[in-house]
């Protein structure tokens, strides 16, 4: 394989792991602080879908970024007050989540566009534009870091950037700051963050908070800067395999983007059969490549490489009276 | 009145569904009649949606897809009185027009001018699900890129192996990207919902893509080299038109017939010169007069200018 | 208080507190006065409201009705945020604390000065070692709390109040896991802060301790205030015919043993629990036939281990012989199932979370544990109505009251729980009764139906395992006494010849004299026992 | 004491919830600019309106009694199968293998045979996710969701290669054995002179799912296993102690969840299609969870929830081919069932607990905490 074509993979590969990205991080917030999440998946759709109409509506792909950081805000909000406001399953909670996602995104997009649950293809202002870095097209040249620089690096999108700013970011809130210990604290004994005089409630709604921003901009990445529209279903599982990465990485930020990072990588591959069978000289069937994310995850949940530890008091809702 | 069954992709794919949606339209607007419609969602619906036709009494019904052979088949005989038309298969019943076209026809053409287009000598192609059908598509554009430069370099991709693969425009999109990265800069997509994303990172990457089924030169306006034309609505209108007196048995369309083409309009007209039309011309006769002859990947499930 | 010329105002006055939990009113209109630079005892049973009234002075609960006054004025407290800024400290019977954070993050949490943590952090180590001079409070302040001993987990608590200024510490039952010098040290504690000026509430149900340290005692009973009285003027005889009502004999009736054949054979038994913890250390002992053996210890140091070995639910290295045959430790044999086929019945330490299925109803709990027996079967299906007869039969027996079958194990009171455990698990005739906390959470008048029943048992020629946690019971219920610390056996004792304080040293893992040994040695000792170091 | 008197947990708080989801869904449809009333005229129709409509309802009903079943059954446990997509999923192709090259005598053979092959393929599905919670303390909700979509590779990879016929476009398997044939209401019920259940896939397989409620009822209140189910799912602790194995109970239960799950497919796949195809389970899978939770894991109320379901999904079928409302409206609906029977449980409930609670007090002022004393 030449250089060329492995930055293409590799570029690929980028571009197919930012929305997991963004999900896994925003599914790091939320399970940090011990609400657990299997609504990514929804939140991402329906944000895609909200992102794409209202920038087609508009024109402006800024405002369709914000009202799909809006719909999938809204979902959280559901989430939020079905698990910490009354207490419910967590777990069933997202299921509902993920199916109302489905079928909203189509009822409306239906009766909004009438084209099948599609909106309309976004062009211009209206998506997100590969940017190129400074001096990207001068170092073009360069052998090595040149094509380096200009085709893996240089040329994608403002949200991709954004989805890497906030691994660094992440981290630092997590461990630097008052908020982050306390959002660490809720996710392992929120008795110990309630009898310290914080409140619960308070901060597992910021975590769902952030965690619907995040899932926000994911969904918008999907419909208006990988692609330029939104059609049914376009989430595709990626909720799920961010879960997955989210687990792989043993919630923690830096291993959240090695995981989608590798997620992203198998999915560039899953493209490009004819790079696996030049390269190992065999092929491997798509479907096995399609599923590794998820035979992956369960050989880490087994605990064969590393067992994985959830934070303390995951999933169950704070119950001080019964 | 009659009835039609869209496929997955829905009627407003921008290609096959839609072409044949177009048709039925055009019917109703010509003779002010009334048609009824549904949208498939799922595979286990296609013989629900049939019986449920059948029963209120709808006739003929028109179904767009392959995929509707298997219940047609097995349904037909229940409903002696009423007339199926299926588009892209064939179903032998008494009661049964079953409508194929040549595609392999059009994709030669389309192909020719990929190739007189390309500036890097290599084109590509993108088809959705990996089937024969699909195949014959990629095979005729091989054939007809060869015959207009012999040096010419094909790639072709599938999407998948599922019919999800005609939903997947992310995929179709990282695809071509991947031609690119090979040398492409002229890409024929034949992959329903699928090719919008392919005719858009044609577009946002400074290649031409080549439309399908119904005519796409406008979703790009400039970067849309042509479209391959399968004249599914004329099929439909066809259909619609001669209402209960529909003739069974197997209808092929072809360029003769008019069903299969290549398009040109206000859009592409600077794609496309006054020569690379003529050559086209040319060849599109010759194939109507059988003069020349396109390989049918579906006749034998080999193609000899493309390996797959 | 009308007279505030001649009397300070007190430093909290609760004024008609009442909280329900649902159907449970845990407090009735209860008021009370604690006065300055005191230390206020609260004493009453399991269940009476203790918890309940000091979470709700903390702002954890909110009380249904009332008023609460701190320092003379009237305060809000609707959340722990508004107690601490009162001035309000909790340590609370189970610790709050974040097992994966360290002794200073823990005390930081809640308390931080600004948006960034290390400034907070450096902050808070400094005061940390001032304090910890101050009141005698060492903890190792970048230790992981899962790492170290309940001990220092509970000055960790006293530390978190005293790093947010709080003037109001409440404790409640803070010696429930400490050993006897261990308890010794934290009073010392509390008088230091006494001199400092701060107010002291202290919750617990040990008579001796409300009698050694505090100045006044409120006694509760069933969610109401009976009594406060001044710690001088009152006597633990009183005092517990406050808590329940009416006189009480502390003492158990009973013969002299008559031991017969050994029953069961301990021998060198270990256990490594699944997080590769050390839990039993060559442990080995045994039991004869008519008597009662007592285990001594601090909770978590392997008793609970030992009866689940014994009750067939960990598996173990070593041997166990029952009437002399080996019992399977490992295998497919390692059940409670199979335990009970060899005439092993036990009574488990925690009756809500292992005896019972909270919401079986009781004639299903009676069968629970021996639903494979052939009396409870009719063909491939289960004889509900053989269990409802015999659930009918044992109830009358052992005067579980409501003796309705039909009513959820969760709706009868702690004690008539208890009941239902021990007839189902002493009608079976077992050759070998394991038996843990009995009495726990149970009202003195069952305690004393309990005793005679585990004596009569003992009588008919049973061999008897007793684990409790309270010495006095131990005291009063053994023909011998074992004790463990982080493990191991300790070493045995005649209760007629040995005392609260000796068994104390033994629990906390020392064999010298008493009066040779610090408590900081003691200390020491109990922070490594059980998180499997090296003692 | 309870709170609140039995039926109004097993009744009222569902149908309080049901209430719910239904008014949101009718604002949902009067959003999208159709009328409500409308809509439930046309879905009444044209799933109860005729043994057509019934035929499909009750088709449908088939697929989530097997699968509300098989969450229900995992629940006892205290385990969240949401896994039953690919047990079924995995049923299919345990139908498929012994439909495509066994030839029966006669359909009640294969259809046991068939039942057989679909219960061990659904079981073998869940045990190892079961497996490795009971062993390896792996999330079960996790691994399930992971083997759903490991299942759909799976079944995408047979279909594509070994089990598709030569020549055929579709990712499907060629037609079952004549001998498979299941008899079908229309087969079952029509007489000389009507025809009834015209073409409408329900068929015999209902009444195995009928068959399976009673079992599994029994199952669950008067056997061994199930007192031994029960109890561990109250109390994990409280199970070992009483010498239940955890790990055998989790691996069995789960064992019949997923054989239950992939029991569906004997009405899908035999029953209708009579061939494999790539999306035969079509959520139903997910669907189960609704049922199971609406009829609060009681056999008799996965029942009721079923044909609730199987309503909704023909009316809705019918919805989409009449009017503009598209077909996953019903997505929308279950959505909110799911949400308000499962999730937004508490929101119903304490309301109508503050309500029985003051009632009774009412009823006598003084509460006697202890009535024993
Ligand atoms: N969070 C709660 N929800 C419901 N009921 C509760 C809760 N906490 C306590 N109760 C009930 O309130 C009553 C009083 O409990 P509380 O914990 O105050 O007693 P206590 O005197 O502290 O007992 P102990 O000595 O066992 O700690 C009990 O019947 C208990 O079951
Ligand atoms: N969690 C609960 N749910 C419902 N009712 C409860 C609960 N806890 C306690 N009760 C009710 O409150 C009453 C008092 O229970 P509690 O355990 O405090 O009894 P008690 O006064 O300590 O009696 P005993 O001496 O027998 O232990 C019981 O009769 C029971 O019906
Ligand atoms: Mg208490
Ligand atoms: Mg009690």
């Amino acid at each position: 394989m030449d250089l060329l074509t492995l930055l293409q993979l590799l570029d690929s590969a980028v571009r197919l792991a930012t929305p997991l990205l963004l999900a896994c991080i925003a599914g790091l917030y939320s399970e940090r602080a011990g609400i657990f999440d299997i609504g990514l998946e929804g939140k991402m759709l329906a944000a895609a879908f909200l992102s794409a109409a209202v920038a087609y509506t508009t024109g402006n792909v800024w405002i369709g970024l914000l009202a799909g950081i809006g719909a999938s805000l809204l979902l959280s909000a559901i989430h939020g007050i079905a698990s910490i406001t009354f207490r419910g399953n967590q777990l069933i909670s997202g299921v509902a989540i993920n199916f109302l996602a489905a079928g909203l995104t189509v009822v409306i997009a239906q009766s909004w566009f009438a084209q099948g649950g599609r909106t309309p293809q976004l062009a211009g202002a209206a998506r997100f534009n590969p940017i190129t870095l400074p001096f990207a097209d001068a170092l073009r040249d360069v052998p090595v870091i040149g094509p380096i620089y200009y085709e893996l690096i240089s040329g994608h999108t403002a949200l991709v950037y954004v989805a890497l700013v906030i691994v660094p970011l992440t981290w630092w809130i997590l461990y630097a700051t008052r908020f982050g210990l306390r959002l660490r604290a809720v996710g392992e004994n929120p008795a110990a963050v309630d009898t310290a005089g914080v409140s619960v409630v308070g901060l597992r709604f910021a975590a769902v908070g952030i965690c619907g921003v995040l899932c926000g901009i994911a969904g918008a990445y999907l419909a208006t800067a990988l692609q330029a529209g939104f059609t049914k279903d376009m989430s595709a599982g990626r909720g799920y395999i961010a879960l997955a990465a989210l687990i792989f990485a043993k919630w923690k930020p830096w291993p959240c983007l090695w995981a989608t990072l590798l997620f992203g990588l198998l999915q560039a591959l899953a493209l490009r059969p004819d790079l696996i069978q030049r390269t190992l000289g065999f092929s491997v069937q798509t479907q096995l490549l399609d599923a590794l994310p998820y035979i992956l995850t369960v050989v880490i949940l087994a605990g064969f490489v590393g067992k994985a530890i959830p934070p303390r008091a995951g999933g169950e809702p704070y119950v001080k009276e019964r | 009145d009659p009835a039609i069954i869209f496929d997955l992709g829905g009627k407003f794919d921008k290609s096959f569904n839609e072409s044949a949606f177009n048709g039925a339209t055009k019917w109703a607007e010509e003779t002010g009649g009334k048609f009824a419609e549904v949208e498939l969602q799922s595979d286990a619906q296609r013989e629900q949606a049939l019986r449920r036709f059948a029963e209120s009494g709808m006739n003929p019904i028109v179904m767009a897809g392959f995929s509707f052979a298997t219940p047609l088949q097995d349904l037909a005989g229940d409903y002696p009185d009423t007339k199926f038309v299926i588009i892209d298969a064939v179903v032998d019943a008494p009661n049964v027009q079953s409508i194929v076209f040549n595609e392999e026809q059009g994709s030669y053409l389309v192909g020719m001018l990929a190739a007189m287009a390309s500036k890097t000598g290599t084109v590509s192609f993108v088809g959705g699900m990996d089937i024969p059908l699909i195949r014959k598509f990629a095979c005729g554009y091989a054939e007809g890129a060869k015959a207009a430069n012999p040096d010419i370099k094909v790639i072709a991709n599938m999407t998948g192996t599922t019919p999800a693969a005609w939903n997947d425009p992310v995929k179709g999109t990282e695809l071509t990207l991947a031609q690119k990265s090979q040398g492409s800069d002229v890409v024929f997509q034949a992959a329903g919902g699928t090719g919008v994303g392919v005719l858009q990172a044609a577009a946002d990457n400074d290649m031409l893509g080549i439309g399908v089924d119904a005519n796409q030169n406008y979703m790009h306006p400039g970067q849309v080299l042509t479209s391959m034309l399968k004249r599914v609505d004329n099929a439909v209108y066809d259909a619609f038109k001669a209402g209960t007196d529909v003739k069974p048995g197997i209808e092929s369309l072809g360029v003769a017939q008019d069903g299969v083409g290549y398009a040109m309009d206000d859009n592409n007209k600077d794609l496309v010169t006054a020569d690379m039309q003529a050559k086209v011309e040319e060849a599109k006769a010759g194939i109507a007069d059988g003069s020349i002859t396109v390989h049918d990947y579906m006749s034998d499930e080999s193609c000899p200018a493309l390996t797959f | 208080m009308t007279d505030s010329t001649t009397t300070a105002a007190p430093a909290i006055e609760l004024r008609g507190i009442s909280k329900s939990f649902g159907p449970v009113q845990a407090n009735k209109d209860i008021s009370i006065r604690v006065m300055p630079g005191t230390i206020h005892g609260i004493i009453g049973e399991n269940g009476a409201g203790k918890s309940t009234l000091m979470s709700i002075l903390y702002g954890f609960y909110k009380a249904d009705a009332g008023e609460i006054h701190i320092a003379g004025k009237q305060v809000d407290i609707p959340d722990s945020q508004a107690a601490i800024a009162a001035g309000i400290g909790m340590v609370f019977q189970h610790f709050k604390l974040v097992e994966t954070f360290t002794v200073l993050e823990n005390i930081v949490l809640g308390a931080e000065d600004s948006g960034l943590l290390r400034p907070s952090l450096a902050r808070a180590r400094r005061e940390l070692r001032a304090l910890a001079e101050e009141y005698e409070l060492n903890v190792d302040a970048d230790a992981l709390v899962q790492d170290i001993g309940v001990g220092m987990q509970q000055r960790v608590e006293i530390l978190k109040a005293l790093y947010r200024k709080a003037d109001i510490l409440i404790l409640d039952e803070p010696t429930g896991v400490l050993t006897p010098a261990e308890a010794d040290h934290l009073f010392r504690i509390l008088e230091n802060l006494r001199r400092e000026g701060k107010t002291i509430i202290l919750i617990t149900h040990k008579l001796r301790e409300i009698m050694e340290i505090t100045d006044t005692v409120s006694v509760m009973r069933r969610g109401e205030m009976t009594a406060t009285v001044k710690t001088a003027e009152t006597s633990p005889s009183e005092l517990a015919e406050l808590m329940v009502g009416r006189k009480v004999l502390l003492r158990v009736d009973k013969t002299p043993a008559q031991p017969g054949r050994v029953i069961l054979d301990v021998q060198m038994l270990n256990v490594t629990d699944t997080k590769g913890v050390h839990r039993l250390k060559d442990v080995s002992f045994q039991v004869r036939a008519g008597e009662i053996l007592g285990i001594a210890g601090v909770s978590g140091n392997g008793q609970s281990e030992l009866l689940e070995v014994l009750g067939g639910y960990q598996t173990a290295s070593g041997t166990v012989l029952m009437n002399g045959d080996p019992i399977d430790l490992t295998g497919t044999k390692s059940d409670g199932q199979s335990r009970r086929a060899r005439g092993i019945s036990h009574v488990p330490e925690d009756r809500q979370a292992e005896g019972l299925i909270m919401d079986y109803a009781a004639w299903e709990n009676v069968a629970f544990g021996y639903h494979h027996d052939a009396k409870y079967q009719s063909g491939i299906l289960m004889n509900n109505a053989a269990m409802l007869a015999d659930t009918e039969e044992k109830m009358q027996r052992f005067d579980v009251r409501p003796p309705d079958p039909k009513l959820a194990a969760k709706n009868f009171s702690g004690g008539n729980q208890q009941k239902i455990v021990l007839a189902r698990e002493i009608e079976q005739n077992p050759d070998l009764l394991l038996i843990g906390q009995p009495t726990r959470g149970v009202d003195i008048g069952a305690i004393e139906f309990i005793h005679k029943q585990i004596v009569a048992l003992r009588d008919q020629g049973k061999a008897i395992l007793l684990v409790s946690v309270e010495l006095e019971e131990i005291l009063g219920l053994s023909d011998r006494i074992i004790v463990m610390f982080d493990g191991r056996i300790m070493g045995e004792r005649d209760p007629a010849r040995t005392d609260e304080r000796e068994l104390g040293m033994l629990m906390a893992g020392m064999t010298s004299d008493p009066d040779k040994v610090s408590t900081a040695e003691i200390e020491e000792n109990l922070a490594h026992a059980g998180t499997g170091e090296k003692v | 004491m309870d709170v609140m008197p039995k039926w109004a947990d097993v009744v009222l708080i569902p149908l309080i919830s049901l209430l719910l989801a239904a008014a949101l869904s009718a604002v949902v449809i009067l959003a999208i600019g159709e009328n409500p009333w409308n809509a439930l005229k046309i879905m009444v129709e044209g799933s109860l309106g005729s043994t057509y409509g019934w035929g499909y309802t009750l088709y449908y009903a088939t697929n989530f009694i097997f699968t509300g079943l098989a969450v229900a059954i995992a629940f006892h446990a205290r385990m969240f199968n949401i896994g039953g997509e690919g047990q079924a999923v995995l049923g299919g192709l345990g139908v498929a293998l012994v439909c495509l090259y066994i030839p029966f005598p006669h359909w009640s053979l294969a259809l046991v045979a068939a039942s057989v092959g679909a219960a061990i393929f659904g079981a073998g599905w869940a045990i190892i996710p079961a497996y490795l919670q009971a062993k390896r303390g792996s999330h079960i909700v996790i691994t399930t969701i992971m083997f759903n979509f490991i299942a759909a590779a799976l079944l995408n990879y047979l279909l594509v290669g070994a089990l598709k016929p030569a020549g055929s476009m579709e990712p499907a398997t060629g037609k079952f054995l004549p001998g498979t044939h299941l008899p079908s209401f229309q087969e079952m019920f029509s007489t000389a002179d009507t025809v009834l259940f015209r073409g409408a896939p329900a068929n015999v397989s209902f009444f195995v799912a009928i068959a399976a409620c009673v079992v599994i009822w029994a199952l669950i209140w008067r056997t061994r296993l199930g007192y031994e189910i029960r109890a561990f799912g109250h109390s994990e602790s409280a199970a070992k102690y009483a010498g239940i194995s955890p790990t055998k109970i989790i691996v069995i239960s789960m064992s019949i969840s997923g054989a239950l799950a992939g029991m569906m497919a004997i009405n899908n796949v035999m029953g209708e299609a009579e061939r494999l195809v790539l999306n035969a389970v079509e959520g139903a899978g997910f669907i189960g969870i609704a049922v199971a939770l609406m009829g609060r894991s009681h056999p008799f109320g996965v029942f009721l929830a079923a044909i609730l379901f199987g309503f909704l999904y023909q009316g809705g079928a019918e919805l989409a081919l009449w009017t503009s409302i598209p077909r996953e409206l019903i997505v929308v609906i279950q959505a909110l069932v799911i949400l308000f029977t499962g999730a937004l449980d508490n929101m119903v409930r304490m309301p109508l607990e503050r309500f029985f609670l003051a009632r009774r007090r009412a009823a006598k002022p003084k509460p006697k905490l202890t009535p024993a004393e």
